[in-house]
């Protein structure tokens, strides 16, 4: 059911900032908000995504769900680049508070501090939350 | 930017991010709806950083979710309250809108 | 001002539909526009036809559809999201190969892609979750 | 279909505790959760209540959902005295934390402590929670 | 052992199914007896025989099913929360004059009762929600 | 008594409170499962609070939840992991459970 619309939206570029804020697996936010996101491509905005909260714990490394049997959707992430979304953004105090850092991480992404993260969503059109 | 927050202040931390991210800079509100609303309660543990954020942030409350969990009467000095015609406003009003969900 | 929603919770369990609902229509009784409610997640429950609310509580569903029926609008429900949960309208259920379908009145089903559309193309996107 | 079962389990008679931890209207756990308890009524075992954390929101007075069109459920916390459901505790950190005291209630109830409550919920043959 | 289990959550959305899933079938490999799973809440979500979930993907409803067939598992869905949700099965849809029902095989609907009586002929209730 | 904590104690209070009630006495176990598993990490904000409770309580988590989320390798000490069959064996070995939702 992919009728999906005309893309010419007579040049419309809006910024759409999706704002990741769950952890992976134990609910479906994160997953079914990355759907959105890959379509998003599609339609020649201005895209970031923000992780901050729960949602830095999307991009963790080394994450393995054979024994829960689900689907591992981490490998997705890293897959952005290739469909030009390279506006990740992750929160410094959401890393600290659960004792991650950047190198944890399975992505590059721009560590911002929480007010930088504010002026950020601020300047944002649209802002989507799952 | 309008930040909605709907989820108890106890139960989840979704305010004290709000607050975390948005109360720095100038040109944020934040409406109070559904078990947010709680948030805007004198007396409890939470007043202090709701009050605090003040000094940057107008705060608003939907008045038919206090009403409906008995709490309209203890709302802190401040807090403007609105119904769902002021809410259609509010986002009217503001450039964006984010729900901390 | 033209309004989009999205709806990211199903009847009853959460107040997010309740929400929305209240609020689009009290921007359409002024005078707003109401250019498209996005079903999403958990939200794509709140279109199926089959529920029975106790007779003394509200009918979310016929409510939508009754909305949508006076102001003309586009209720529309990811298919994805549709899909992992049981909701298919007449064709879906054909090409699905499935006995049965479960859609509302006023719902119609149809691509993510909708909502990035909806945020192009209206003032505001106001999501309503949990 | 209240196909109800056969009532005499041979007069076992099991400690059962609900435990309510949310807060009502928001979600409907505490609305489907007073259902379990209402019914547990008609097996004769020994029932009680727990109410902490959001949970104390359930008991208090003025609850008034005109304005949100739902259905306002908060008598039925009356109601339970003479359904022969009498042990309520509450807990008392909860009340503290959110500026509230035993007059804002609308039933009566006991009060413990966290360690009490603790205590109580460690008696329990069945805890079930919402 | 005796074990009884509650789910409160719909597929896909929250892993309290999945969990739930996991631990009957390491219970039942372990010699123990599932004497009820009794779903509440969303979790009557589970049992709809409509969904049509992403090829590389778990199916959540047909394991339970198979679940049920091969170790004669009791699978009851709440008929309160069934209604408010728009699940049914074919009696339940003559009666309601709805003109479609979507019950998946190894799943039955009836009163809550169920819940507690599964509570007093267990020797363990484990819940599974949000 | 068994506890089971599935939510993150950075989202949510469930932990926090589950350790109020419970953390007192002897004889109350913990077992973290699903977005759970993240209470046990080292060097997060919470883990003070765990360790005081790891006084009187045991506290296990469920290996599964924890390599699905790639944090099997910062779990604190003296926390035991277990598979699902050993799931079943904690509930089992103890006369009640409660799952704080």
């Amino acid at each position: 059911m992919s009728e999906e619309m005309d893309m010419d939206e007579g040049g419309t570029v809006k910024k759409f900032m999706f704002v990741n804020r769950k952890a992976p697996y134990g609910t479906i936010y994160a997953l079914e908000g990355l759907e959105v996101v890959l379509i998003s491509a599609a339609f020649d905005q201005d895209v970031s995504l923000a992780f901050l909260d729960d949602g830095v714990y999307e991009l963790v490394k080394g994450q393995n769900t054979k024994a829960v049997e689900m689907k591992n959707f981490s490998s997705t992430y890293r897959a952005l680049e290739g469909y030009d979304i390279e506006k990740l953004y992750v929160e410094r105090e959401s890393l600290e508070a659960r004792g991650l850092s950047e190198g944890d991480l399975l992505v590059d992404v721009q560590i911002l501090s929480a007010a930088e993260m504010g002026e950020m969503m601020a300047a944002q059109d649209v802002v989507i939350s799952f | 930017m309008l930040h909605i927050i709907n989820k108890s202040p106890f139960e989840n931390n979704s305010l004290l991010s709000c607050l975390r991210v948005a109360s720095a800079a100038k040109g944020h509100a934040i409406l109070f709806i559904e078990d947010g609303v709680y948030g805007v309660m004198q007396g409890t543990a939470v007043e202090k950083s709701v009050r605090d954020a003040m000094a940057n942030m107008a705060v608003y409350a939907l008045n038919p979710d206090l009403e409906a969990r008995g709490v309209q009467g203890r709302v802190m000095d401040g807090v403007k309250l609105v119904d769902y015609d002021g809410f259609v406003d509010l986002v009217a009003e503001h450039d964006n809108v984010q729900s901390w969900l | 001002m033209k309004f989009a929603i999205m709806i990211n919770e199903g009847p009853y369990t959460h107040q997010a539909t309740d929400s929305a609902y209240l609020f689009a229509r009290a921007a359409l009784a002024k005078g707003h526009e109401v250019t498209r409610v996005f079903f999403y997640h958990d939200g794509v429950n709140n279109a199926t036809r089959l529920t029975v609310p106790p007779a003394d509580d509200r009918h979310i569903v016929n409510r939508w559809s009754e909305l949508a029926k006076a102001h003309d609008l586009d209720l529309v429900v990811c298919i994805a999201a549709a899909q992992r949960r049981g909701l298919m309208d007449e064709n879906e259920a054909k090409r699905q190969g499935k006995d049965a379908n479960n859609i509302a009145p006023g719902f119609r089903i149809s691509g993510l892609g909708q909502l990035v559309e909806a945020g192009i193309q209206s003032d505001r996107l106001v999501v309503f979750g949990d």
